[in-house]
């Protein structure tokens, strides 16, 4: 039974926020942020109780951590490996994370004279960071079929594999999306294992919406507010057409920071990706598992990180 | 054997009075055409390597594709404000990292025992790269200016100092006896002596400094990409790279090496020129006038 | 007000001694003529008197406020006019900002150059520079004034007149100076006393004191200027020896 | 009024002679024990601060929660190993930009078209950040110790390339006088003349131009961690952010001071100090021996 | 191998000439000495004689080989000991190597600076100084030596010693020797030909022929020095009325 927070101050008098400062990366793993700020639903929710929203716009999981850590943050979108270092580091105080958001979408894609997985032994493949949820599925990947001697990890930045993958510096790449797609669509690589094959129902997340613990417990009618935005911006990304979600995230890109996609790119990442506001509880247990087991990070107790009380009132 | 001046190595031809006017203008003009003719130059070479090279066109683009994203670019007038916001922002920090540098350069060549301890410090401060400072100034100042300001000040600042302590080094040890024996206060002897004598070599650091700064900024701007941080040219620097847009990443570096060049032409040039005359000195490879 | 050594002695670091246990004392508004050969140690000697060597051994008094000093080798700041460097002495002894421009022209005038106060240092011949180095002493308001070889590069014409103004600048101010030279008749000329170094160490090996009727009987002055200058050929001529052993 | 020498502000107290080899031997140990005192003093604040800020542990930790981890990567062997390999990446990779750079310095310096074409370019390159030139490198030279060098190259020589213009700027008319007047060969002046005369400057330049080195290294770093390159002290800096581990930032931080001192202390410092002896200049508030 | 100077005009940069129609000619071997007021343009002349000034007009013929030239202010590389000065004139003469080391310490005597060859030139004193400097232009082999105020800064006995050596040079090698002085007697004392330049601008006024006879006769040449201090003198009043006006 994780630690009730909020159940701990509803009885304290708590309310709503002021400002609302939220991050979320341009990125299509972001796309219910891009979607909920683009199309409104955000602003809309939090008008309701007076909450003007600040959005921060990031390249990479630490700034963005360290903003949350350092207060200029309130919530964020995130990956799930850098809120679990975060919470362990912490020891849980931090962060928690308030809901799911985008599941799937990594992918091991490899060039074309790989064609088994036994081709990859003595080959080269990058992830994007070291430590990071693809470096840790992948080094997890290769441990299980005890081939962490044969492969070489790379970890190296999404925008600097393709460049080491047409070189032929690389073989391949445990790349999220769109990157993995970028690499099949314009790079000639093909996909060879989906990481969603290797997780129980095909889901593990790849995105998740993670709140600051002291906001949490002054602001919780905000994040309500934030979690129903989310899980808005989600239903519609699951109930509108392909055109429209594609036109939609790539709005979205290029309202947060200027990026655009090619369509067929950003049509196949979409592809790729699930969303769902349900956070994942299990998974995160999970994934400290894997990266202990790799020899990354510590092992720790992550059973307070998930609270998932705010998507279940809202069903 | 006899040389007239004329046909000897040694000296110029004998020649008519020189109008110094004319001829100083026609170095001014040169200073600017000279580097345009370099960059015309070299953009014919990147051209014709482009069309040589068995790389695929969008790993190595030649610069008809590069500006052919131009105008995109212009329209929606991100690489434009990008690169107004880091200048401002470049210029401004580093007005500010001068005036905290030379001060403390100033104590620094005045307390010995400080600078035995400190000054080794400071040349290791200039060895840090800008992002270890990046965690620490998230955590103080949040998202906000001050931190990019913080970044950059700590990236400026030790070169700065270093650069004018390396000028007062090379004071000749006469003018601090002409000093004392003017009777100067520290202080006097500081702005009448120190600061004019250590000139030359203050803005070789400066213009080092200059540069550490601006290195600074980009990597500063790469923390947080839009929102309340203004996107800056190294955030574009920062997309370019991440969607491995080549043509966008030459445009940044284009538009860096534009703003280094006006920076250098507009400010380092004329200062050290005008500098080096006023003691006589020339810039190596550029006559005196006169 | 008076100056007095005792026992000074210096050495630059290794172990040869450059001046030698000079005692002497020169009382105030006195004018003393340091002579000797080349090396002896006679800007050593007026650095030290200046404070800007500490003797190695031994001490002296000097007035509390410093003495001007006109260096050896003019020593103007390159990036200062001639004038703005007569105007920084100016400016460092305190003198009313109103009057310095006045005072700055007032002494270009008597080191004859007027018209070249605007020149920088490298734009000026050796001679100018030595005369802006003059003027620059001359601006500085202190009771002594101590001189390396004030007139070495000038012509014989331009040497006369600022020895004219020199005497009666000394006449009228009263002032301790002490000046080196390597012209013996320069020192007769000028100096009430003549201190003749020897060289290698510098020791004072002679000390003239010149009368007013001296200095004015041509025939008096110029055997005087013929004994010194014996004297410092012998003293040369024992160091030649030294050196040939 | 008079003054005994010994009261007098601007004399010394008459002494007995002094033995200068005691004295340069107290001078010798103290610019290395300054440092330390320096540094100690400084983890001394960061304690107390660390106790009195209001921040959580694990945004600001103490010197001691630092060293704390400090045995268990010394036990791995990666933060010795990580800063081997860097330290040698910069050296190696900084004796060939001066290599590189000090004749292009000269030709430059003696081109006079070439530099004002040129100069500018230079000067505006110093401003460029490192990883502008990641992707160029990683095309040309993929995941190779080429590629970090390339990066790490086109940091530093341009920094070296100003430095030792900047000297050679400032070298005084009259020795290029003297050349001519002696005979000397254009080359023989640039032997002979013009690098020792520029000296003084130049190791100001050199000293600025490791710093870009080093700074570019790290960058460069960044390009892979770990794999087929060995991971370098710049890795070890992204990881400790990648995996929110201050206390490992700190370590890195902490360690390339460490290095950045003792390189100054080994080499820049005793070069400048043997350099501004050698005529009769003193680095300022170290006073001349003898 | 004769200098030619052909109406030869310098102005540096502004409307002054410094220098004003300078014809001359300087004949192999001739002993020709330069004399004029400080500031008068003697060291430009002698620069651009050197080559190292173009004139602003006229032309000027000169041996193709170059000049030995010993600048007013030493002009010593500081990094360089005062032995380490005098060899790289000789190594850039393309001097013997192995004779080298000995040609340096014979010209340190020469200059009676054999004590001091391993000093840095801040260790010199500005005697010294001038004295490496004159070693140096002699340790060039060339026909022509052009040497601009070489003994201003040394006492009489170096000097005269200096005088002897240099005119027994020039009787030995047949050297052509143009040298600048402000000092007549020195001039009288040593030259076969003197030039006396006008201030402001320069210009040959004066141009004297001296005869050995002459010079050995000491009334005669007190009697020439006289008349030559004359010319300067009044050269230099009318200079100053020009100011005045
Ligand atoms: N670089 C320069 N720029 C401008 N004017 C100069 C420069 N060099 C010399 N002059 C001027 O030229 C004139 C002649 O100078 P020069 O050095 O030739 O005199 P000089 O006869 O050698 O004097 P001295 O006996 O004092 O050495 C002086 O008025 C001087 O101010
Ligand atoms: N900084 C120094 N370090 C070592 N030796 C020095 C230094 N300065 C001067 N000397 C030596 O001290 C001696 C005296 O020098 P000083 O300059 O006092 O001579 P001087 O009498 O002024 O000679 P001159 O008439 O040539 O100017 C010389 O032998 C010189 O080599
Ligand atoms: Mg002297
Ligand atoms: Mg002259």
């Amino acid at each position: 039974e994780p630690p009730r927070d909020r159940a701990a101050h509803e009885e304290t008098t708590t309310v709503p926020a002021q400002t609302l400062r939220l991050g979320y990366f341009a990125n299509v793993t972001h796309a219910p942020a891009l979607i909920a700020n683009e199309r409104g639903l955000l602003e809309r929710a939090l008008e309701a109780d007076g909450t003007d929203l600040v959005t921060e716009v990031f390249n990479a999981g630490p700034a963005a951590i360290e903003a949350l850590n350092s207060g200029a943050l309130d919530a964020t979108y995130i990956g799930p490996n850098p809120s679990i270092t975060s919470y362990l580091s912490s020891e849980g105080q931090s962060l928690r994370i308030v809901a799911g958001v985008t599941y799937g979408g990594a992918s091991l894609v490899v060039s074309e004279d790989i064609t088994s997985i036994e081709d990859l032994v003595g080959s080269n493949l990058a992830t994007p960071q070291f430590g990071g949820t693809q470096d840790v599925a992948l080094r997890h990947f290769l441990k299980d079929r005890g081939m962490e001697a044969e492969v070489t990890v790379t970890p190296s930045s999404n925008g600097t594999v393709p460049q080491l993958f047409a070189r032929g510096a690389i073989d391949g790449a445990w790349s999220p999306e769109p990157y993995a797609s970028q690499l099949v669509l314009e790079y000639g690589a093909h996909r060879l294992i989906d990481e969603a094959d290797l997780w129980p129902e095909g889901k593990f997340p790849t995105t998740v919406l993670a709140v600051s613990r002291s906001f949490l417990q002054e602001h919780p009618q905000t994040v309500q507010r934030l979690v129903d935005a989310n899980a808005q911006a989600i239903a519609w990304l699951n109930t509108t057409s392909d055109d429209e979600q594609v036109a939609g995230v790539q709005a979205g890109m290029h309202q947060a920071n200027g990026t655009s996609l090619d369509e067929d790119v950003l049509r196949a990442a979409l592809g790729q990706v699930y969303f769902d506001p349900v956070p994942l509880t299990s998974t995160f247990d999970e994934l400290v598992t894997h990266a202990v087991d790799v020899g990354i990070g510590s092992p720790g107790d992550v059973s307070g990180l998930v609270d998932s009380t705010w998507v279940k009132e809202q069903r | 054997m006899t040389a007239l001046i004329s046909s000897n190595p040694l000296t110029a031809p004998p020649v008519a009075r020189r109008q110094p006017g004319a001829r100083q203008r026609s170095t001014r003009l040169g200073s600017v055409f000279a580097p345009l003719v370099a960059i015309v130059v070299l953009v014919a070479i990147w051209q014709i390597a482009s069309w040589a090279s068995p790389l695929r066109a969008d790993l190595f683009p030649s610069p008809v594709m590069v500006f052919q994203k131009l105008p995109a670019l212009l329209a929606d007038g991100s690489l434009v404000s990008a690169t107004a916001i880091s200048l401002w922002r470049a210029l401004s920090g580093y007005v500010i990292a001068v005036l905290i540098a030379t001060p403390i350069a100033l104590i620094l060549a005045h307390w010995a025992a400080l600078r035995r301890g400190l000054g080794p410090l400071v040349s290791a401060m200039q060895v840090l790269p800008s992002i270890a400072w990046v965690p620490a100034a998230i955590i103080l100042f949040g998202l906000s200016d001050a931190t990019i300001y913080t970044v950059l000040l700590l990236g400026a600042i030790p070169s700065i100092i270093n650069g004018l302590l390396s000028g007062v080094d090379m004071i000749p040890p006469q003018y601090r006896a002409l000093s004392q024996v003017l009777g100067a206060s520290r202080w006097q002897h500081i702005i009448h002596v120190e600061l004019p004598a250590a000139l030359p070599g203050y803005v070789g650091g400066l213009r080092q400094g200059w540069a550490f700064a601006w290195r600074s900024l980009m990597a500063a701007e790469l923390i947080a990409v839009g929102g309340s941080l203004a996107p800056g040219i190294g955030s574009l620097l920062q997309r370019g790279r991440d969607l491995a847009d080549l043509p966008l990443v030459m445009l940044v570096i284009l538009s860096i090496l534009l703003v280094g060049i006006l920076i250098e032409l507009l400010i380092f040039a004329p200062l050290e020129r005008r500098l080096l005359q006023n003691r006589g000195l020339a810039r190596a490879g550029e006559e005196k006038s006169g | 007000m008076s100056i007095e050594l005792n026992e000074v002695s210096l050495s630059y670091g290794g172990d040869e001694l450059v001046l030698d246990s000079i005692s002497t004392q020169i009382h105030d508004g006195e004018f003393v003529a340091v002579l000797g050969a080349s090396g002896c140690g006679k800007s050593s000697l007026l650095n030290v008197i200046a404070g800007l060597l500490p003797p190695s051994d031994g001490w002296l008094q000097v007035p509390d406020d410093g003495a001007a000093f006109m260096f050896q080798d003019a020593n103007l700041l390159p990036w200062l006019t001639a004038a703005a460097n007569i105007e920084l002495a100016l400016k460092l002894c305190d003198y009313p900002a109103g009057q310095r421009a006045a005072r700055v022209r007032q002494l270009l005038e008597l080191v004859q150059l007027d018209h070249a106060g605007d020149r920088k240092p490298h734009e000026l011949s050796g001679g100018m520079r030595q005369r802006v180095a003059l003027a620059r002493s001359l601006a500085q308001d202190r009771q002594v004034l101590l001189m390396d070889e004030p007139f070495a590069a000038l012509d014989a014409i331009t040497r006369d007149m600022l020895h004219e103004q020199l005497h009666s600048l000394w006449a009228a101010t009263g002032k301790t100076i002490v000046f080196v030279t390597h012209n013996v008749r320069e020192a007769i000329r000028l100096a009430e006393r003549i201190l003749v170094l020897s060289s290698r160490p510098g020791r004072i090996i002679e000390i003239r004191r010149i009368s007013d009727t001296l200095r004015n009987d041509p025939a008096h002055s110029v055997a005087l200027a013929d004994e010194l200058t014996t004297i410092l050929r012998r003293e040369q001529m024992k160091n030649d020896r030294v050196d040939q052993l």
